[in-house]
């Protein structure tokens, strides 16, 4: 077997396993947070630390019948959890986590990443209603418009950043700003003097983009039950589980690349990975933090958001910065 | 136009604000009791299930008027009694007295309410309150309790 | 040509080119099935299903032919919005799931026959009447050259890129308002 | 937001909501007619815990009848047995010595406080934010250890008696309290900026759930949840009983009719009731806590007696037509949740199903209490 084939298989390998590692330890640090935020310890019974925990979460999944309720469309409602935890997967593969950690570095990257998260929200359209339940088809419809108008505002400030860049690989985008945070993407310069709206802005649209709240109009549990996966037990709602933290640490991955300057350290000393995991890392802590801060908004006050707010303002951005790219 | 910048800033500043406040929380001490692990002291006026209290003798002080049970809004408090012939000396000489001693003092406690009439109606300070609240079970029996039988385990 | 000359020339089954005829039949599998299943499917939303999956296999060939730019624009256009412009739009629209049992089109029975294996032969003829030469690789197919090639020499098929994306956008609303007024 | 499209006949679905839910909190079950996420028609189905505590009421004396009310409404326990003893003490004659009177106003005071706390983290929980309701249950745990030194129990408390109360307050009572109104103003201060000011949550309530004052009258809502469509009524005020007349206190009215002037209205009682406890304490009279001169037997005089009481979830009246006898001919209960609720399939026509829930969750639905 040639080498690059064998590359190729070790890179996925070790995406899914990063996925899996993640999405399980994710879980239990969204727990602990929640935990700690709330005054109450989370789960601390499961080894030390309630570290163990994750895996018997993952045992317990692993181990139910999978129950497929009568009536559903048994096909599509097998393949939309794995159609969740896909995309996740195919999109670790092109992130760059270092100057040479990479499974495949490409050109469109960043369209790649886009791509196949288009994917997701079909896994979604397809699980709540291939499952026969009203409440699912609800939260499919809601979750796919929202992941539509979110993925306008979330693309336009993209093309902000890789007008300024020139370049649509994610290697080229973490390079050009290295060297101290005073080149990082996020801080304003002449060519682009609102980027940090435009961060804000991205960071609004990964969170509704991974379903997170405030954004869960998908799974919005006081209304809907459990949403699109209110009939998965087992693995199939396991998957869709992995699949919302992969998505979130892809998501925490791209803002990092795209405005924190990726691996770059914040003084332009010693770039490594270990600056990408930390920036992604307390991205996520963010994350969850807003969860267990904020109320759910209402679908219309979601879509008012993006549309009136949103993308005026990244449009806004968009015609500025290229009018000053071509001033300076 | 203002208006709609207003609008997003004070938005904006709110969620700052709510943020903030659970940042603070998250440092702060964890509150709550790891219930196996750690348990509470009872307050002192804590109403459990009832139980028999005794004498000096050990003996239930109960003298099986039924005051109790006639209070229990549930009727979830059966008892029974026989009559006891005793001996007594008075002024010299032996008489023969009658007594009611108590033979059974079941509480059905699945229907209790833990109202505290029985305790209230007792003239004789017979029954009181235990301070038992683990009380977990998959089976109905387990909660007829037979208040004598828990008395003399008491004691033994 | 001589089908029996190409096979005896073609490469192990475990060398790298080998590998990557067994990927290409794999992906012209996946666009025949997925094709195969929007057509045949009871339900609609199965049928978008298909066709997602028809898609994806042609995109894997924009990306095996070295175009990655394409490929991932066929994902993000077919897939990303046209696929959930249609499911949007079947959602929309009037719930019966029921087949239609209505009368059949002229298109059906012996003459749809006749008329499949006319294009099939015609497009078979061509295929092995045609001499394929391997093309120099004009470019690499990075975004640049795209870009400048879309808007120089196919302008006009650029255009016609969004026409299909208003044409998609239009029929959703039809379907939908036909739901509403019925 | 209302349905802007006239709705078909034929194009709408029926959705069950409840009785396992977790926008009912509890065994209610609503069964919605749904065009899209609009709702067409309501309707409220009762009784999956209807437990004929009016009948107990009817073949059990007086006294037995008593663990009974407070577990109507297990969150606001107090303010139901208030109510009973009141009706009972009234038809009796019976005199409640004033020591009594004020422990009962201050304790009732505190249940209202624990109710809508939870009330308050339920809702907010209704709304998708977790957070809130752990810090409400939190000091809410301070109330209910105070009561439950007191009165023995943390939920369903049996504390009250015809003429006066079980036993008197303990030596701890009145320092704990006094410690718990300067951290409970503490708390209410961090609910406004965590929750009350923010931009989402007032996007959700604000203009939404709107009931008119009309419709209040109509359905018989009392409580907040009249009191937030700007009808000025409290029985506290208007029909005072027990010690009232002597706090200082006011009775916020909002006049939004929306689901936030609802929040608003019991966010403002908190504060009122911490107002009424600090002067219960401060006049906090010594004496007995049961007359003197108590009868027996309970056995009112022939007639017919009401008493209406304010709990935290609105207007509670209790009916007891007597025969002179040991049990009471009929017991009525009227309880406010149940008015309050059957607003709900009138005005949640035309809304979407978010904001008829959360317009739901406004209501502060205890559904024990409804179906009685």
């Amino acid at each position: 077997m040639s080498l690059t084939v064998l590359n190729a298989i070790i890179a996925v390998v070790i995406a899914i396993g990063f996925a899996a590692l993640n999405a399980a330890y994710l879980v239990w640090a969204e727990r602990r947070g929640a935990g700690r935020i709330q005054r109450r310890p989370g789960p601390n019974v499961n080894g030390p630390l309630g570290l163990l925990q994750p895996l018997a979460d993952g045992a317990k999944l692993m181990t139910k019948q999978l129950m497929i309720p009568g009536g559903a469309d048994k096909a599509l409602f097998m393949v939309a959890p794995v159609l969740a935890m896909a995309p996740a997967i195919m999109s670790f593969v092109t992130i760059p986590f270092s100057d040479v950690i990479v499974a495949k570095s490409m050109d469109v990257g960043v369209l790649m990443i886009f791509a196949f998260a288009s994917l997701g929200s079909m896994s979604i359209l397809f699980a709540g209603w291939s499952s026969r339940n009203k409440y699912g088809v609800m939260a499919s419809v809601r979750a796919v418009s929202q992941a539509i108008s979110y993925e306008v505002p979330m693309l336009i400030t993209v093309i902000t950043i890789v007008m300024m860049t020139g370049s649509m690989n994610l290697h080229d985008l973490a390079v050009s700003q290295a060297g101290g945070f005073w080149h990082w993407n996020i801080i304003p310069s002449l060519a682009s003097p609102l980027m940090p709206v435009s961060f804000l802005i991205f960071f609004i649209c990964s969170l509704a983009e991974t379903n997170r709240a405030p954004f869960d109009l998908g799974e919005a549990e006081s209304e809907l039950v459990a949403g699109f996966h209110t009939e998965y037990g087992s693995m199939g709602f396991g998957l869709f589980f992995m699949g919302e933290y992969a998505n979130i640490v892809i998501g925490a991955s791209l803002i990092t690349i795209l405005f924190l300057g990726g691996w770059g350290c914040p003084f332009g000393l010693f770039p490594s990975v270990f600056w990408f995991l930390l920036k992604i890392y307390l991205l996520i802590a963010t994350f969850i933090w807003i969860r267990w801060t904020f109320p759910r908004t209402t679908i219309y006050g979601l879509l008012n958001l993006s549309w009136k707010i949103l993308i005026p303002i990244s449009l806004f951005n968009l015609l500025l910065t290229a009018g000053l790219l071509k001033v300076f | 136009m203002g208006a709609y910048f207003s609008e997003i800033f004070r938005g904006l500043q709110s969620l700052a604000i709510g943020m903030g406040i659970t940042f603070r929380e998250f440092f702060k001490p964890v509150v709550t009791v790891s219930y196996p692990m750690e348990t509470l002291k009872m307050s002192a006026r804590y109403r459990g299930h009832i139980e028999l209290v005794e004498d000096e003798k050990g003996q239930p002080k109960c003298v099986a008027c039924g005051m109790c049970q006639r209070a229990c809004p549930s009727g979830c408090i059966s008892l029974a009694s026989e009559s006891v012939e005793y001996e007594v000396e008075e002024k010299g000489e032996t008489k023969t007295k009658k007594k009611k001693v108590l033979t059974k003092y079941n509480l059905n406690f699945t229907t209790c309410s833990l109202c505290g009439q029985c305790v209230e109606n007792c003239s004789f300070g017979a029954i009181d309150f235990s301070k038992e609240y683990n009380l977990a079970s998959s089976r109905k029996e387990d909660f007829h309790f037979d208040l004598l039988q828990r008395l003399k385990e008491r004691n033994s | 040509m001589n089908p029996t000359v190409a096979l005896s020339q073609a490469p192990g089954l475990l060398t790298a080119d080998g590998l990557a005829g067994v990927v290409f039949l794999i992906m012209l599998a996946t666009t025949i099935i997925g094709g195969i299943i929007a057509c045949n499917a009871e339900r609609l939303v199965r049928a978008v299903a298909g066709l997602i999956v028809c898609f994806i296999g042609v995109a894997a060939m924009y990306y095996y032919l070295n175009s990655p730019f394409v490929a991932m624009m066929q994902m993000l256009i077919y897939v990303g919005a046209v696929c959930i412009t249609i499911a949007f739009a079947i959602m929309l629209a009037s719930p019966e799931e029921n087949k239609k049992h209505g009368p059949a089109g002229p298109l059906s029975g012996p003459l749809g026959i006749v008329t499949a294996g006319l294009v099939t032969f015609g497009m078979g003829a061509m295929a092995l009447k045609t001499d394929f030469i391997p093309m120099p690789k004009i470019n690499m197919g990075t975004v640049e050259n795209i870009g400048v090639e879309l808007l120089t020499t196919y302008s006009m098929v650029f255009e016609l890129v969004s026409i299909v994306l208003l044409i998609s956008i239009i029929g959703a609303l039809v379907i939908a308002r036909q739901g509403r007024s019925k | 937001m209302s349905a802007p499209i006239h709705i078909q006949p034929g194009e709408t679905f029926t959705l069950n909501v409840g009785p396992q839910h977790p926008a009912t909190h509890g065994v209610l079950r609503v069964k919605l007619e749904m065009d899209g996420e609009y709702i067409v028609h309501a309707e409220t189905v009762l009784g999956y815990i209807h437990r004929m505590h009016e009948l107990m009421g009817e073949n059990r004396t007086y006294p037995q009848v008593l663990p009974n009310l407070s577990r109507l409404d297990y969150l606001g326990a107090l303010g139901y047995t208030h109510g009973h003893v009141l009706a009972v003490e009234r038809a009796s004659g019976i005199e409640v010595p004033e020591r009594a009177e004020y422990i009962r106003a201050i304790t009732v005071e505190m249940n209202r406080i624990a109710s809508h706390l939870f009330w308050f983290g339920a809702f907010v929980m209704d709304l998708g934010g977790f957070t809130p309701l752990m810090y409400a249950i939190q000091d809410r745990e301070y109330i209910l250890d105070i009561l439950e030194r007191v009165t023995g129990s943390r939920l369903t408390y049996c504390y009250y008696r015809f003429g006066g109360l079980y036993n008197d307050i303990d030596d701890e009572f009145i320092p704990a309290t006094k410690a718990f109104i300067p951290r409970m103003r503490e708390s209410l201060k961090k609910y406004d900026a965590l929750v009350t000011g923010n931009i989402i949550l007032q996007k959700r309530l604000k203009d939404i759930g709107p009931l008119s004052k009309e419709l209040c009258r109509k359905y018989g809502a009392t409580g907040p949840v009249a009191r937030g469509s700007g009808i000025d009524f409290d029985v506290r005020k208007n029909e005072p009983y027990s010690v009232y007349p002597e706090f200082d206190f006011d009775i916020p009215v909002y006049h939004e009719c929306d689901s936030f002037a609802r929040y608003k209205v019991r966010m403002d009682e908190m504060e009122q009731s911490l107002r009424i406890i600090e002067q219960g304490l401060e006049k906090l009279p010594d004496g007995p806590i049961m007359p003197a001169k108590k009868p027996k037997l309970i056995k009112p005089p022939a007639g017919d007696y009401y008493q209406a009481v304010e709990t935290a979830r609105g207007s509670f009246g209790i009916r007891i037509v007597s025969d002179g006898g040991k049990n009471a001919y009929r017991f009525k209960l009227r309880s406010p949740t149940y008015s309050n609720m059957h607003l709900f399939d009138e005005a949640c026509e035309g809304m979407l199903i978010m904001d008829a829930l959360a317009l739901m969750g406004s209501l502060d639905l205890v559904i024990p209490e409804i179906d009685r």
